[in-house]
């Protein structure tokens, strides 16, 4: 039980630059202000197990119509592997997303969709086993039908769409992640896509029925910008309720809290709100 | 003596239930008054020393129709907004007339039978004794063929309202 | 005087009385089966074993805040249990619980009375007790109530008739429709109409659970679905008048169904003739043995089986239950008059 | 949401009745709430309410330490929770790279078993229950006792057990446990038999539930059904055969389907589980490796910056782990769990439609969701 008591709260990067209970209304202005360098920093070490050149050594992979320029042009991000000394410096502002190690052959449904759908796929990265790519978000649908619908692929099953939240990516803050599963091949790749706040990310509903809530949750709980979703309401959080609360930059603490441990100043806080309301 | 005193205070009750049925708003309360209403009928039955007739007023018009009625006052929606009342095509003139001429012909019947004479005894020679067995043996004799049509009647109606709430046979 | 008077008096307040303990216990007896078949103890505080657990019930209901929703037909409201339990309370009158006995030299008959439209009286005055469950339905002006009292309403007039046809089988075989003349006749032929008319008995049986909306034929309360029907809204002493009347009538169903079926207050095997030994116990206690294992079975049948499901209960009702009553009945008219006349 | 105006003209203006089914209601299994449009008792749509019981667990496992979180998962599928574990410290093994002893491992087969049968036993329970067969809730509730038992003797705890640790276990299985367990797999195999005599060939059983809520294999797929509710429906997926972890790549076991994928088969497809969850627990019980209980784990668990998806086999389906590491701190950058209950409720809309309300109860228990997942 007791691994490491010591520092349970050290790295929150965000609960410093949250004042209090406000709603966040306005997070892309908070967001902007830390940026700590956009994610092309083509020089920076890769990922921090394995620092390689950009260009993903292509092993095996049968077509040789694989976008290089397109990895290479998004390498992988962690732009400071040594970030140990100032855990509170900066916020992350983005996924390790290592490439595939020259020993492990790209399996052939993406090599596929690459040829398929040239320019789709910006980036090919192998962790701990899983499969990832990433797609600009106006062509997720597009390589979603793909995935879903091509022989070799047929990811007919949707486990999981989720969100990652990195507010130093201003114009794209959020990751959202489509788990992809084939009952046929038993594989599975994560799809992922860049959006901001009011970028439409087309759904995939229609695709996958599963998408329905999967997706319902991550407009409730990022405020991601689904279009074409059939049901698009709050599906965890009450219907009014104002914000999202897995973004990074939600407080965490907000009136209920305050409530219980100083009443006097959640009421001076609640008269304020008050009177703001009124005007 | 004891018998009038009874028969009249049935009476009483059984039309005052019968001016509440009409007079009552809410509907389900106008059913209740019928149900009421029955049962007055039925005790008048057990005056009369018919107690099968008093038992099966119960049983089929308490029991059953008028439970088929709160079923379907219920079920159908007849809570009309107040404006509902007003309807256009309202006949009030031929509804007083039709009143009046329901009128006349009770009077008629009252007058005709006072002045009538008595009606001819009850029909004593039944070989059967006892009430369900005196009522089984006119229904099947002497009243075989009303019965029967009767039935026919309800077979008719049972159909055609299975066939007008049935949406799709 | 004392014949006229005195006895129906006392006969009326003693039935009463016992009925309303018999179905207290009930209550009782029916936590306690239903304990055993799913291993459990059941009520073990108030008093050893928990035998005073129905009066520290009745005290519990009688001081519970009685709650009347505020849109609901206050009058209904207050009147539909009452509704429900005044019927399931009156048609103990003609249930003969043993033949005539002599009482400090009166010659008492072990029932209140006996009219000759005995059996008609009890089905006619049950369904009159459909009413209590309907209006408490409609008049909480809620909306699982109402579902409720629709399936009861349905659920009722639906068994009612398969019920009726297999009566009409027994007052078939023995020309009369006076609950005494019945068991009486059962006595001449010397043989259970039970055993005679098994068919007639099974349907009476499968109809009767649904009749007194027991399971699996519960639906009209259906916890699960409808918590709790009919009786949602109903708190304190009216909750407690519904639940005394759905005993009440369970007591009366196994009532009718021994006295029709098994016997009245015969022993068994009245044909056998080196049985007459089993003379020497009373007439009622046979009654209420045979009463008591019908309950029993009641109570077993409702903690072993699934509930069935509505549209399920209908489809029994008029396509198994009443075209068989009804060949039973002919079959019984045909033997009736050509066999044993 | 309003109710629908009234159609004047209309000689028999039937009410489409709208009824909010829970969330207080006793067979929405907490605190479910289906907005049901009838007509009449038929259900015409269910709107599926959720998030009564939403504690924000994702959230707030991005402010605890990667060992803190394994007591949160505890609260999400609370009638599972040792499953709950396997599966969170498996997904921060796999981007650590931990190496699992094989007792371990063996434990954890174990313990994910008795948890399934655990979870199976309440289900069967208020499944039965929601359909009005009261006993064998009772019957299997006893049963429940013994392994919750067993799990106390383990973990000390009876029901949020926070049992596993990221590397292994936090302790090694007390003494003559493994023989407890095969005696409770002697008990328990008698018992199914019970509950199948009350229920399996009941006519009124197979009246309530054949037929009731069909869903074929691709549609299921299409719905994101997983675990039961998708092998009823004749899909052979599971993920402990598909991608084995723990170790049920060393055990021997089938996989049993339905076929119709009514609410029929996914009770059949439970109740054989329950015999082939005892048929891993008796192997894995008799062949735990004597070794360590606990891999090579830094004093400090701080992955390598990077995300991973892991998905075991919980009863309720596939229960999914998501986890983001910045590499920087010791709290995931993200948290995210796939509830299975969340996805398989998403299919009661579709199910419902067309059936009656009695069937909704039946519908819901055949789903077998825990709002405590389906929340978190």
């Amino acid at each position: 039980m007791a691994d490491d008591p010591r520092k349970p709260e050290d790295a929150t990067p965000h609960d410093g630059d949250d004042p209090g209970p406000v709603a966040p209304a306005a997070p892309a202005a908070a967001a902007a202000s830390t940026p700590p360098g956009e994610v092309a920093v083509p020089g920076a070490a890769a990922a921090p197990a394995s620092p390689r050149p950009p260009v993903a050594p292509k092993p095996a992979a049968p077509p040789p119509a694989k976008p290089a320029g397109a990895v290479a042009a998004r390498p992988p991000a962690a732009p400071k592997p040594a970030a140990e000394h100032p855990p509170k410096a900066a916020p992350p502002s983005g996924p390790a997303e290592p490439p595939p190690p020259a020993d492990v052959p790209v399996p052939a449904f993406i090599a596929r969709l690459q040829a398929a759908k040239p320019g789709a796929v910006t980036l090919v990265s192998y962790f701990v086993g899983d499969w990832t790519i990433v797609v600009p978000v106006d062509r997720l649908h597009e390589v979603a039908q793909h995935l879903r619908d091509a022989p070799e692929a047929a990811f007919d099953f949707c486990s999981d769409v989720t969100a990652t939240d990195w507010p130093p990516r201003a114009a794209e803050r959020f990751d959202v992640v489509y788990c992809l599963y084939s009952t046929t091949h038993r594989q599975r790749i994560r799809v992922k896509t860049r959006a901001g706040e009011t970028t439409p990310v087309r759904s995939v509903t229609d695709l996958w029925p599963a998408a329905n809530w999967l997706e319902r949750e991550v407009f409730d709980m990022f405020g991601v910008n689904f279009t074409g979703h059939p049901d698009r309401r709050r599906i965890l959080m009450p219907d009014d309720w104002q914000g999202h609360p897995q973004r990074k930059d939600y407080p965490l603490e907000g009136p209920g809290e305050l409530l219980l441990e100083n009443p006097q100043e959640w009421l001076k806080l609640k008269q304020t709100r008050d009177e703001a309301d009124l005007e | 003596m004891g018998e009038a005193i009874a028969f009249y205070t049935l009476a009483a009750f059984i039309l005052g239930f019968a001016v509440l049925v009409i007079a009552t708003k809410d509907t389900v309360h106008s059913v209740l008054f019928l149900v009421l209403d029955f049962l007055f009928v039925a005790a008048l039955y057990v005056l009369l020393e018919a107690p099968f007739l008093a038992v099966i007023q119960v049983l089929v018009y308490a029991g059953g129709i008028v439970v088929l009625y709160l079923f379907v006052v219920m079920l159908v929606n007849l809570k009309r907004p107040p404006e509902a009342h007003q309807d256009p095509r309202r006949r009030t003139w031929l509804g007083f007339g039709l009143s009046a001429a329901i009128l006349a012909e009770l009077a008629a019947i009252a007058l005709y039978s006072s002045a009538g004479a008595a009606p001819a005894g009850p029909a004593a020679a039944l070989p059967v004794a006892g009430n369900t067995e005196q009522v089984g043996w006119l229904l099947y004799t002497r009243y075989l063929i009303p019965f029967e049509i009767a039935s026919m009647l309800l077979l008719v109606a049972m159909i055609g309202a299975i066939v007008l709430a049935k949406r799709e046979l | 005087m004392i014949d006229t008077f005195v006895i129906p008096l006392v006969k009326i307040l003693v039935v009463l009385n016992a009925t309303l303990v018999a179905v207290s216990y009930m209550v009782l007896l029916e936590r306690k089966v239903i304990a055993w078949t799913q291993s459990r103890l059941g009520p073990m505080r108030v008093g050893p074993y928990g035998v005073l657990q129905p009066i520290a019930d009745a005290i519990k209901l009688m001081i519970k805040e009685d709650i009347t929703p505020v849109r609901a037909d206050r009058w209904v409201f207050t009147l539909a249990p009452i509704i429900s339990m005044v019927p399931a309370l009156i048609v103990y009158a003609v249930i003969p619980f043993g033949p005539t006995v002599t009482i400090f030299g009166h010659a008492v008959p072990l029932y209140v009375t006996d009219i000759n439209v005995g059996l008609l009286y009890i089905v006619s005055v049950a369904s009159v007790g459909v009413y209590g469950i309907i209006l408490a339905g409609y008049a909480s002006n809620s909306k699982y109530p109402l579902l409720a009292s629709l399936r009861a309403s349905a659920q009722l007039i639906s068994y009612e008739v398969a019920v009726t046809l297999t009566l009409v089988s027994v007052i078939l075989m023995a020309g009369s429709l006076s609950m005494v003349s019945i068991v009486l006749a059962q006595e001449q032929a010397r043989v259970w109409y039970g055993f005679v008319q098994p068919l007639a008995f099974g349907i009476f049986f499968i109809g009767s659970l649904a009749e007194t909306n027991r399971a699996p034929f519960d639906m009209p309360e259906a916890e699960q679905e409808l918590t709790g029907g009919f009786h949602t809204e109903y708190s304190g002493m009216r909750f407690a008048l519904f639940f005394l009347a759905e005993y009440a009538n369970m007591i009366v169903v196994s009532s009718v169904a021994t006295t029709l079926f098994l016997g009245g207050w015969l022993r068994p095997f009245p044909n056998v003739a080196w049985l007459g030994v089993l003379d020497l116990i009373p007439g009622w206690i046979w009654f209420l043995v045979k009463s008591f294992v019908f309950l029993y079975i009641f109570i077993w049948v409702r903690a072993t089986l699934p509930r069935y499901r509505y549209d399920q209960l209908m489809r029994l009702g008029w396509k198994v239950l009443i075209p068989l009553a009804i060949l039973n009945l002919v079959a019984t008219a045909i033997v009736k008059v050509w066999w044993l006349a | 949401m309003d109710a629908p105006a009234l159609r004047h003209g209309a000689m028999f203006d039937t009410n489409e009745l709208e009824l909010n089914m829970g969330p207080q209601h006793p067979s929405t299994h907490g605190v479910l709430r289906v907005v049901l449009r009838l007509d009449g008792e038929k259900v015409v749509d269910a709107d599926v309410v959720i998030g009564y019981l939403h504690r924000g667990i994702e959230k707030l496992s991005e402010n605890r330490n990667y060992t803190q979180i394994v007591l949160l998962t505890d609260r999400m599928d609370y009638v599972a929770a040792a499953t709950n574990n396997v599966g969170y410290c498996e997904t921060v093994e796999k981007l650590m790279a931990i190496e699992v002893p094989r007792r371990a491992r063996y434990v954890r087969t174990i313990v994910c078993e008795l948890q399934r049968i655990a979870s199976h036993c309440l289900w069967v329970g208020t499944h039965a229950m929601d359909i009005g067969a009261m006993t064998v809730f009772l019957y299997a509730f006893r049963e429940r006792e013994l392994i919750l038992d067993l799990f106390e003797e383990l973990c000390g705890a009876r029901l949020t057990y926070n049992s596993q640790r990221i590397g292994g276990l936090p302790l090694d299985i007390p003494p003559g446990w493994d023989r407890k367990v095969l005696a409770f797999v002697e008990v328990m195999t008698g018992k199914v038999e019970e509950y199948e005599a009350l229920l399996t060939e009941n006519r009124i059983w197979l009246e309530r539930t054949k037929g009731v809520g069909v869903i074929e294999g691709p549609e299921a797929i299409a719905l994101g059904l997983s675990g039961p509710p998708l092998r009823g429906s004749g899909v052979p997926r599971d993920i402990r055969k598909d991608e084995p972890y723990a170790a049920y790549d060393e055990m021997q076991f089938e996989v049993p389907l339905g076929k119709a994928g009514d609410t029929y088969d996914r009770y059949v497809v439970r109740m054989e589980e329950f015999r082939q969850s005892l048929r891993i627990i008796r192997q894995a019980a008799e062949g735990i490796p004597e070794g360590p209980v606990v891999g090579k784990v830094p004093r400090l668990i701080k992955p390598p910056a990077g995300e991973t998806y892991h998905a075991i086999e919980s009863p309720k389906g596939e229960l999914g782990y998501f986890v983001v590491s910045d590499g920087k701190s010791t709290n995931p950058y993200r948290f995210r769990v796939r509830p299975p209950s969340f996805c398989n409720l998403q299919a009661l809309r579709r199910l419902c439609r067309g059936h009656l309300v009695a069937d909704v109860v039946a519908l819901i228990g055949s789903l077998d969701v825990v709002l405590g997942e389906v929340d978190r």
